[in-house]
């Protein structure tokens, strides 16, 4: 695994975009701003940020709920992200899906999902379709603990295995489906093994740690593309926020997220590791932290600028033709 | 007898019930909440807090967090259900009816009859439906006329919070699986609600108001809003009568038909998808058995064929609203 | 043209189509048959062998033999679909749709409106229903009035092998989500159909026959039955007109609401359980836009509302018979 | 594993009852006398056998719509059964279920079912009422290979495992779901490792041997009453007809079935196997072959003779009360 110093600044940039993507949405959510349930992806950026990494433009992906960072991953506009999450007209979606529902099928993003294990299905069918059509396509399935407990998440795992599709199924554990905790929900409480079970081969790896990520990532793809069929990566992390905006979290230890933020933050830790390294130098950094802030608060301001959509489109794209 | 919410009518019924018949259990996903987790149990009390303080009161033994495996829990409630208990199972949104549909429409429906009317499922599936929130196209739908649709399911809409708790209470004594409708958009309604237990009829419908030139059958959310629309006409000098159907199976027929021979002109009001929901219902009922009397065509208020949309200024228009039904009012009584 | 059954019908429609469009796939239980067995490959060509054939010409690239994960490979035809492919996705009995019903509710009929209008999704979900063959209560449901009711579904009903060719065709050139309803007791009917491949419209309704007495609204299977009874009623001389809507969405109501106004006596006959069906849907249509030219209240003939039952004494009871229509026509036209 | 005379003579007697029922079955339904889709347990005898002897009266079964064993094993009556599946009067659903939904809860059996996967939320919810009430009571989910690829099975042992319910899971792997062979569709081909993904204990045993099938369901059964949570069969064998009456079975290789009737019979095993070692004598098993045949006999000829259900019957037993 070798990143280039290009590689390396994106991957920061893309991380760092998603927090200040998602800290500015949590700001603006509180003052009233955003309609609608928001759940925010801030501290499990090296998932979507390592894996998006290693797919092009022929790839796809599957997302959840929590979708902002897939979004960004997979190379979605911010500003028609945002535009979207604030309902208004020049949304990817136009308004009409908001942020349980971004998406962009020109960038391969299959959209976020308002149903926990609605995605998996949908990735293995893009992979169906690359495979079919011979576009060596690989689609990565997003999903979070909650959802590997879904029979349609269990379901899709076997059939990407008996299909052989090019499908990366990636568990985000971050501790918790809304207020119950992941070490309860899986039976098991081996998720590797349970992949295994479906005969697909998987890791674990500590997603605190973008570099870890990357790599296992890396080589799940690599072996993917070289047709070895479905792989399975367990990425463990802590999500920063509510499991929506509004919640209080009291079902966590007072502390719990300072103390992540403190000692395991995936940000600092990259920081550390390529200055310290001497692969990035500090201020390569900062700089990418303005640009970012920048980028970010043009794209408040030009969604708060934005109009809403026009009664007319109520009706409209139900369907391609009736 | 106190102001009471929608939540804290749920909340009273189901906590008195449990005082009652100790085989009444609850479940559903963050029912009580913190499942395994270092900080506060019954942190949630279900996603909106209707559940809230069951768990204290009752124990893991009778309060169940589950995994997100509805077709698992919901079919383990009704597993439980032929077997001895009363289990509550919250299906959290009735959007998510898609991953364990068959063992609603499928197994618990249809025990009694595929059994040879051997078997007894008292179940009560509780569950959120309705727009509103900005919750958009998977989390705002209505859906209780695909659940009317299907023989065996009893099918319960509660329009405020006092029919909330007396509804639940007569839901959890009945003995066939129940599908009870909570809209998200009223759990903030509040109106006096005695502390005591009390019931409400299944298939008896309520009328809400009455009035000689026109009637107005509206389902949970819709009734507030035909009650506002009448409001308004009344001024107008049009009176209206409001029934508020309360259960969409079993449906009061009766009271629908002589509502509406009593007036000859009728509105119903439907928050579902227009195509076969309860406005085709209770039209057709209408135009097969009150020919006669009827004096103006029927007139349906629904949304549109489309999904809920995610932006205000969308869904505000997608939603049946108070002016529209006072309109669709004005044009029966107007009808020469 | 040559007699072909029901079957033959939509196994021509499918192959032809297959040699049409190289992203034409199907995929399903069984569809083929024999995976991963030592024995006869496209040992079934699915339960019915409607699609018997394809494999040895088209190969497992093309037809896909499933495990039993419905949720999993309708919700893969979906994802194929948004890239790229044109699946034919078999749901074997329309009854298993509880365990996989999300995928097509809210994810593939949502997509276009969900992420505006820059979805397209061209697949097709052929699916097995109605009552006949002492199947009961899980394998002989209709619910079609379900996908009626999903804004961004179509739903297709043919209601003979002619039909069935031409829809089938049109269906899988359609561009939406398209759920296609096959009657397995029709399967073995049989009527001329050409060989070569054309379409029929969705959204356009089938005049059947014309009569100036009644109009008879039916679907699928029960068009025949109402042109059976049709045939009778004509000796006793009443004449019917009778109107086949071939979809359910998009429904067309011009030629329903015409072809009312012309006899002013409307008999509705749909085999799906009775409340918030096509009857009450198609019934509403009607009181709400034809009140005026309705000379008689509207007649519904539909099953009663429980599953369906096994004892063949009591299935040929549940389903509605030609002479229940006749019954239903001759009370319309009496009344005065 | 000491089974008395009693027990052997009790096991041969179910088994032989289920085969003869299910011969006699094949031969009316040839006749064209029994309506609606028949599917046989045939060649399957030795897990509803030897899983439910097991059992007692306060535990539950749920079955699938190859249910006709396991009611058998459960104790229902015959001559019920047998008027059920003619759609007759005085049968154990009263003419409107059929063979695919023979049920007698008096009994705990919950039903044959339908739907593929239908049962194991139900025995999940059975266990946890037993749990709650404290009656000591298992409840066994059998189903077969093409079930454990549906979501609501996997979701089901996931529940179990999470909620420590009192559940055996039995898979009857009999090599095919109608064509398909379950070599094919269960990713993996390892089944006691999915299970174990689950957190559910395992183990795969011959179905031909009746005495393997006894030893694992008591030691499972034993582990479960003594509170270690669910446990999980691998059974296999062969399904001996079609898929359901009708299916000329072309997708299994000619004289497979009749290689495994003529070396691996379950009651011809068992037969040598008792006899062999002295426990039972030729004779006492020729005597219960006769009784069986003379029970089945009779329950065919009362089935004939019973009445079909009276109109008024459609629309009664829909809700309690309504
Ligand atoms: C089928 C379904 N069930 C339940 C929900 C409600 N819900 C939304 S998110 C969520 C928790 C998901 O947890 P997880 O999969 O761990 O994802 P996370 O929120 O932690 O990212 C639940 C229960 C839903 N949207 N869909
Ligand atoms: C949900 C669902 N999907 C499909 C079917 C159709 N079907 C009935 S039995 C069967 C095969 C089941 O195979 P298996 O689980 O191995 O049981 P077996 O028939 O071998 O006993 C199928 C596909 C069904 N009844 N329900
Ligand atoms: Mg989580
Ligand atoms: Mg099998």
């Amino acid at each position: 695994m070798q990143l280039s110093r290009e590689d390396l600044l994106k991957a920061y940039k893309q991380m760092r975009t998603i927090r200040e993507f998602e800290e500015r949405v949590h700001k603006e959510f509180a003052t009233g701003k955003i309609p609608g349930f928001v759940h925010l992806y801030a501290g499990e950026e090296t998932s979507a940020v390592g894996i998006c990494m290693q797919l092009n433009g022929t790839d796809y992906i599957s997302s959840t709920h929590r979708g902002h960072g897939h979004c960004i991953g997979k190379g979605c506009d911010v500003e028609g992200m945002m535009k979207e999450i604030f309902g208004r007209e020049g949304g990817l979606c136009r308004g009409k899906g908001g942020s349980m529902h971004i998406a962009d099928l020109s960038k391969g993003m299959l959209g976020a999902n308002g149903i926990v294990g609605g995605g998996p299905p949908l990735a293995c069918g893009a992979a169906l379709a690359a495979k079919e059509r011979k576009t060596g396509g690989v689609a990565v399935a997003f999903f979070g603990d909650g959802a590997f407990n879904q029979g349609t998440t269990l379901e899709s795992m076997n059939l990407a295995s008996v299909y052989q599709l090019p499908v990366l199924f990636v568990l985000e554990d971050n501790g918790y489906a809304e207020t119950t905790s992941s070490e309860w929900s899986i039976g098991g409480h081996n998720p590797v093994l349970r992949a295994r079970g479906f005969g697909i081969h998987g890791e674990r790896v500590d997603g605190h740690d973008f570099f870890a990520v990357y790599r296992a990532a890396q080589e799940a793809v690599i072996r993917i593309r070289k047709g070895a069929g479905p792989q399975f990566i367990h990425v463990e992390f802590t999500r920063y926020y509510g499991h929506f905006e509004g919640d209080a979290m009291s079902y966590r230890p007072p502390g719990e997220v300072n103390e992540e933020r403190k000692f395991l933050d995936c940000l600092t830790f990259f920081r550390g590791r390529v200055t310290s390294a001497g692969l990035l130098e500090g201020s390569a950094l900062d700089k990418i932290d303005k640009e970012v802030e920048q980028q970010i608060d043009d794209a408040v301001t030009a969604a708060k600028k934005a109009s809403p959509p026009k009664a007319k489109d109520l009706v409209t794209d139900v369907y391609k033709s009736y | 007898m106190a102001k009471k919410s929608f939540r804290q009518a749920l909340n009273e019924a189901m906590r008195q019930e449990m005082e009652r018949d100790a085989n009444v259990i609850v479940m559903g996903e963050d029912i009580a909440g913190g499942m395994g987790a270092k900080g506060e149990q019954d942190a949630w009390g279900d996603v909106l807090g209707a559940s809230k303080g069951l768990l204290p009161k009752f124990g893991r033994e009778r309060v169940y967090d589950t995994p997100i495996s509805e077709s698992a829990f919901i079919g383990a409630a009704a597993g439980a259900a032929i077997n001895g208990l009363r289990p509550i199972a919250q299906l959290m949104f009735v959007d998510f009816f898609g991953v364990c549909g068959d063992q609603i429409i499928n197994q618990m429906a249809k025990f009694r009859y595929m059994f040879g009317g051997k078997a007894t499922t008292p179940v009560v599936i509780r569950t959120l439906f309705g727009a509103g929130l900005r919750a958009a196209g998977q989390h705002s739908q209505c859906l209780y006329p695909i659940f009317t649709h299907i023989p065996g399911l009893k099918v319960v809409i509660p329009s405020s919070p006092y029919e909330a708790k007396g509804l639940m209470i007569q839901s959890i004594r009945d003995d066939d699986p129940v599908i009870f409708f909570e809209h998200k958009a009223m759990y903030d309604d509040e109106e006096d609600v005695p502390d005591e237990p009390y019931t409400l009829p299944l298939g008896k419908a309520r009328i809400v108001r009455e009035g000689a030139d026109a009637t107005i059958v509206a389902i949970g959310r819709m009734v507030k809003f035909s009650m506002q629309a009448a409001q308004e006409l009344e001024k107008a000098g049009i009176k209206c009568t409001v029934i508020d159907p309360r259960t969409t199976s079993p449906l009061d027929t009766d009271a629908i038909l002589s509502g509406t021979k009593k007036t000859g002109r009728l509105v119903v009001v439907d928050e579902a998808s227009p195509r076969c929901n309860m406005a085709t219902d209770i039209s057709a009922l209408v135009a097969q058995n009150a020919f006669k009397e009827l004096r103006a065509p029927i007139k349906m208020v629904t949304p549109p064929h489309t999904p809920v949309p995610f932006a205000p200024e969308l869904e505000d228009i997608y939603v049946p609203s108070p002016a529209m039904i006072q309109a669709a009012v004005t044009e029966v009584v107007r009808y020469r």
